[in-house]
């Protein structure tokens, strides 16, 4: 029956995120930003909420069902509250987690779940996106060729988080050219494999604070197991999707704040004898922003929710996620015009989620439900 | 928990109504269009046959019971009205409208009421015979300003005495002349007390001093009789007050009668987003069909920008859809659990509003000399929708209510 | 050197119709629309403006230098600013005798332009449109094939003007399908000839006043002197785009006209104490409209501009046209929305405006300038 | 009659700019943007060198000889700064709005200074070495709000004594540090008499009693410096105030001052159009070479809704800059022949900033991975045109003016 209730743990999942974007994230996003580096102590912090851990079950070293969709969405729409750069940094190992729980043979779970539930954040980056224009998760030039007992890895990939201080990558290529997302599979490449170049750390407009890297496969050789699932191979689209909902839900937390932001600076600052919210056309462009970051919020459950029940969600995903990442552009830059000239500068905020929005659009397979 | 699932008795009664919409609506809706101000009796017998107090339900019914002994009692029925609604729309906007039930009186009626006025009033709804009900706030010289009406009602003795116009008045003639129905008037009964003097009156068909002075021809809905509406000395008994006697008295209800008509929009909002969802849907349905006809395949997973313009187009129309009915469950949810929604019901029909006002729009334009000409049903479509951008309340009046909710900012501070 | 005054000659033409688009047209614009029927005296005056005349050298019966697409424009913008079917109706002759005056060939202006310079309007119907949602005018499925000395003409056209009234059609179709707007020609195609079947009027959502008809084309024969422009056949992109800035021009008037109204109305129609024009969501909505009618026409201005020079324009004029069609329905749309329900009912001119602009985005080839 | 076509003179001006920008501020542009806050000395010193008197030309320089013998006289000087303008931010907008010249500051003397000021302050600029102007009359509690300056002017003996703070100085540390430059700082000599009371005064580099308080970090332009200012006690002659001495006197000059804001910004607004213009136009330039590299064509002359979502895109991009950039021309031609042109003005700001900023957007999203890398200068494109919606008058503030003129409304009516 309809409900647009969060369960009690859900509830308590989102209570302590949002605690944590609003006392400890945001403080420190601009100097994180400026500086590029990521503050050890939120990942420490971020990693204590267990958030794969808590998703992995018993015999793989954690302690749950699998991952909850919408659960998953709920969290990191309180984590992008705080930061994009920080939410992406500690949720980046859940796509190699997630795609080896649920894709992965049982030695693939043996070997990369328990580390993956650790003390200690460990960094497992996934390779999706490909540094051209025209890039589709559909129509990737990256391929792996079976040579024997072994895969011949090639192509380009950029956008990789934390690439450098990974054991493992996680390279998404195709087996079956042609064949759409079909014909992708997900490889499992140890730091080090001959062949596999890790670039300079990647110069981009925002996610500053994030380290992402280009690598690039020179036919690099590794064995069958290196392949996610064994002989059936991953349903790419599946993983694909699921990676989508994450990043609309951190869309739908940057659009929050944005909103928010600009609803108390109308209200505060006076212009003309009066709060600027007091004019419509700065009101208007307020009310728009809660209305589409509920309109986007929902999109996003509804997907995830399929998603928990097993049900086809790609379109629903891909829905969610291209409106998202629309809305989250023209939210954020409401936000530096509500501000006018100091919403351009850097001593304020909304440039920045300004070029953490854009970010959206091209984002793919950095972080899972 | 969260869920989106409708309950197996809903899901039923949706199958259902689109089978009605599909099979008995849809044959007829041209027609109705072209004769303008005709009475689509036989879908009105059958509709009310197997839906008594009609496919608007109990608007804003919700709330009363909400707790009994603690347990908050799970309702749906505002819910239900919500898919109902849109379903019936889907068929046709125009003959859903002129479909019997209460209408936005019964919705005042449940808003501002008190029981003993609930039973005396909205018992006909679900008799034999179908009857409509009706809403007169709007006047020739006020459009949303509802707190500035000049319709006023004076008591005399143990009547009250109405005087002035009323425009827009949907249904008016079905409530007023076809069925034994009556119209909420909204009228001041002190000039000088502004919001506070406003109150809702029932006038019952055949009062005499009411007239129907004009039936206006429309864009579309043109199924749905719109009126206006004279009172000369119209005289009805006190009783007809809605919501007990002191009512009557500013001094001692405030503006208790004009935050009925918020109630009561706070109700109808949602409603109206649904009907917006089942004409959007409509122009949607019809245009991949066509594309399916020709074996073309939106490729929704790939990357938009891969993507050809209509199949991008499709993809936001169809996102723009999903987000204006999810919004609007959630708004009849908030109803259905008693919950105040002010804020939701206005972002439900502002989304909803203006999302089938382009959808219905950009469909026409995609479709070309098909979707201009009259020869199918999508032009007629995209005149039908832009009325749900514009009654019970534009969507300018909608952002306007979501801003001062947003920004915590009164009618003095956010004009 | 950069110039935006109108030449006195084209002041004089704009005024000249600005007065007959108010005091005659713009009164009984309601009562053709309800009616259908076109005012003949409307037809009438319209014709005793001699555009076509003005336009076709003495030789050939009128007493000007052939057309100028920039006088066209500015006259098509004032008259359609008193009624859109009213200047489809009385300039939907052009599309015939500029095709032929720009492409024909002696023998086929010798026949035609005289009476089209005629004292009566004479309709002339040109057929370019196709009955289906994927219509583009550089795929014609209408055909023409070569059949000894003859062409057999077959296919469908639709929103063809007056086809019922004229005593030739100008048929557009493809020679050489595959070869896009090069394998596009025009037949002239006399009333009554075999196999061609003109259906019953059409009925449109709006332009209801202005009567256009399907045509069908069953193997008609028409000789090979049919062809406009014989052997060489015709610039067809270049007569298409000709015809998209006469469409365009009279999509500029009705959005002033649009515009215009709902200023009116918004600086007298009191509400909450004050005019609605005070209120900043209707103001800005005001001053979108006269911004973007003024961004409209500088798009045709230019490209007309550059037809007269005997520049390339057929990009130009697209831009135009379609940014014309999509700006005049958001105009309209806008109209309706500034009046309330006072725009949706028919007492008030926005809702046939709402109407007949959703039709720009449709016609093509309905007039030339 | 009707002509879009370009002056010889102009065209060989664009032509050689064009190379200037491509050849020797594109090889330059990531570093100063990565570098805030350096000046790019050797680009500065060669355009100082074939363009004395700096690429905004003499901004708002139009109108005053408007007829000669009743001969209106053809100026276009307004019309090549346009068009300078666009070409060199075509380069870069940081590095455009760091190169010398008398900027805001000059333009408020051109709108509001005698003929002997303007001979005055105005003959530095086509001196040898590069000189700075600028203008401060944003405060840190008046955005857009001129009327409402706190920064004061008293009189004192032979000395007018200014104090206050201002904010978003363009320009401010070049024209006060970097070159014996001036700033034009407005301020009240009447507090109580609002706009009648504001009046511009010229602020010499290194008068004592000015200083440069801060320096901001931006998200674009960063080549540019904008600063805050703050006056104590700071003391300029009498003959400093612009527009003579009885300007000074708010009962004698009514709100003259104040129009002279309005005047500067009617000129200087379609500049910063045109400023807009070279931005998006290389923001589009590229996306479309990436095309054309990968052997595709937009196929402008096909029905719209054939085309793929990417040519539909920059169909529309392309509309709306060529739309942007004849309402920038009609502007400034308008300028050019001394005619009104505030509604023109703030058209094509209003225009131009807002189709600029979604214009770079968009490309940004287009060109994918690419876009948002940092590697190429497009994402630098999207921060650098934001600027262009929001100084000298937001995209609000310019539409708010042309719904005023449009409605002829004064503030009173429209706020």
């Amino acid at each position: 029956m309809l409900s647009f209730e969060l369960s009690e743990e859900q509830a308590m999942v989102k209570e302590t995120i949002a605690g944590f974007a609003t006392d400890q994230i945001e403080p420190v996003m601009r100097e994180m930003d400026e500086s590029g580096d990521m503050s050890p102590d939120l990942v420490k912090t971020g990693w204590e909420l267990e958030i794969i851990a808590s998703c992995v079950p018993e015999e793989f070293g954690g302690f749950g069902e699998g991952p909850s969709a919408l659960t998953g969405v709920i969290a990191y729409e309180e984590l992008a509250r705080g930061d994009l750069s920080t939410a992406l940094h500690i949720c980046s190992p859940t796509v190699m987690a997630y795609s080896v729980l649920l894709e992965g043979t049982d030695e693939q779970k043996n070997a990369l779940l328990p580390s993956a539930c650790g003390e200690e954040f460990k960094a497992a980056a996934a390779a999706l996106v490909e540094p051209r224009y025209s890039f589709c998760p559909s129509m990737l030039t990256a391929s792996a060729v079976r040579d024997g007992d072994e895969y011949l890895l090639s192509g380009r990939k950029c956008l990789v988080p934390l690439a450098a201080q990974s054991d493992n990558l996680l390279v998404f290529a195709t087996t079956d050219p042609g064949a759409g997302f079909a014909g992708v599979d997900a490889f499992i490449v140890p730091r080090g494999t001959k062949d596999v170049v890790i670039g300079e750390r990647e110069k981009n407009m925002g996610l500053k604070a994030l380290a992402t890297y280009e690598v690039t496969l020179a036919g690099a050789r590794v064995p069958l197991e290196a392949k996610v699932g064994g002989r059936g191979g991953i349903d790419f689209l599946n993983l694909l999707s699921r990676s989508r909902l994450a990043i609309a839900a951190m869309a739908v937390g940057m659009m929050r704040r944005a909103a928010e932001h600009s609803r108390d600076y109308a209200r505060d600052r006076i212009a003309f004898g009066e709060p600027i919210g007091s004019r419509q056309a700065i009101a208007f462009m307020i009310a728009e922003m809660f209305m589409e970051t509920d309109a986007t919020r929902m999109l996003v459950w509804e997907a995830a929710w399929k998603c928990d029940r097993g049900e086809e969600f790609a379109k629903d995903a891909a829905l969610a996620k291209n409106y998202a990442a629309e809305k989250c552009m023209t939210v954020c830059d409401g936000a530096v015009q509500v501000m006018g000239g100091h919403g351009y500068v850097r001593d304020n905020m909304p440039e920045l989620w300004f070029r953490n929005a854009r970010a959206f659009s091209t984002l793919e397979g950095m972080a899972m439900v | 928990m969260i869920d989106f699932e409708l309950s197996p008795k809903l899901k039923a009664t949706q199958k259902m109504l689109r089978g009605f919409a599909e099979q008995a609506m849809r044959p007829q809706a041209r027609k109705y269009d072209e004769e303008e101000h005709e009475k689509p009796w036989d879908l009105i017998t059958m509709v009310h046959s197997f839906m008594k107090g009609g496919v608007g339900g109990s608007m804003g019914g919700g709330g009363e019971k909400k707790d009994e002994g603690g347990v908050k009692k799970r309702r749906e029925n505002n819910l239900a009205t919500a898919v109902t609604v849109e379903e019936i729309f889907w068929g046709d906007a125009g003959i859903g409208l002129a479909f019997p039930g209460q209408g936005l009186g019964g919705a005042a009626v449940q808003a501002t009421g008190t029981p003993e006025q609930k039973e005396q009033f909205l018992a006909r709804f679900s008799g034999e015979k179908p009857v409509w009900g009706a809403m007169a706030i709007t006047e020739p010289e006020a459009g949303s300003d509802t707190a500035n009406l000049r319709t006023t009602a004076a008591k005399d003795g143990s009547e009250w005495v109405l005087n002035g116009e009323k425009i827009f008045v949907t249904s008016g003639k079905s409530s007023l002349e076809s069925s034994d129905g009556f119209v909420v008037v909204w009228a001041t009964v002190d000039a000088k007390a502004g919001r506070a003097g406003i109150k809702p009156f029932i006038v019952e068909h055949g009062t005499p001093g009411m007239e129907i002075t004009k039936i206006e021809d429309k864009l579309g809905i043109r199924c749905s009789d719109t009126v206006s509406l004279s009172f000369m000395d119209c005289r009805i008994p006190e009783g007809n007050i809605l919501g007990s006697a002191e009512v009557a008295d500013p001094k001692k209800a405030g503006d208790k009668g004009f935050k009925g008509v918020m109630a009561t929009f706070d109700a109808t909002r949602p409603l109206v987003a649904a009907m917006s969802l089942g004409v959007g849907r409509a122009a949607l349905d019809l245009l991949k069909q066509v594309l399916a006809d020709e074996g073309l395949e939106v490729r929704y997973a790939i990357a938009p920008n891969r993507m050809t313009a209509i199949e991008r187009d499709i993809m936001d129309m169809e996102a723009n859809l999903k987000a204006a009915r999810l919004l609007t469950w959630r708004a009849v949810w908030m109803l259905d659990n008693g919950d105040r929604n002010s804020l939701e019901a206005s972002m439900a029909k502002a989304k909803a509003g203006l999302a089938v006002t382009l959808i219905t729009q950009k469909c026409v334009e995609l479709m070309g000399p098909l979707g201009y000409s009259r020869s199918l049903l999508l032009e007629k479509w995209m005149r039908d929708a832009k009325i749900n951008d514009i009654f019970e309340g534009t969507g300018q009046i909608q952002t306007l209510i979501i801003a001062r909710n947003v920004l915590g900012f009164g009618r003095d501070k956010l004009k």
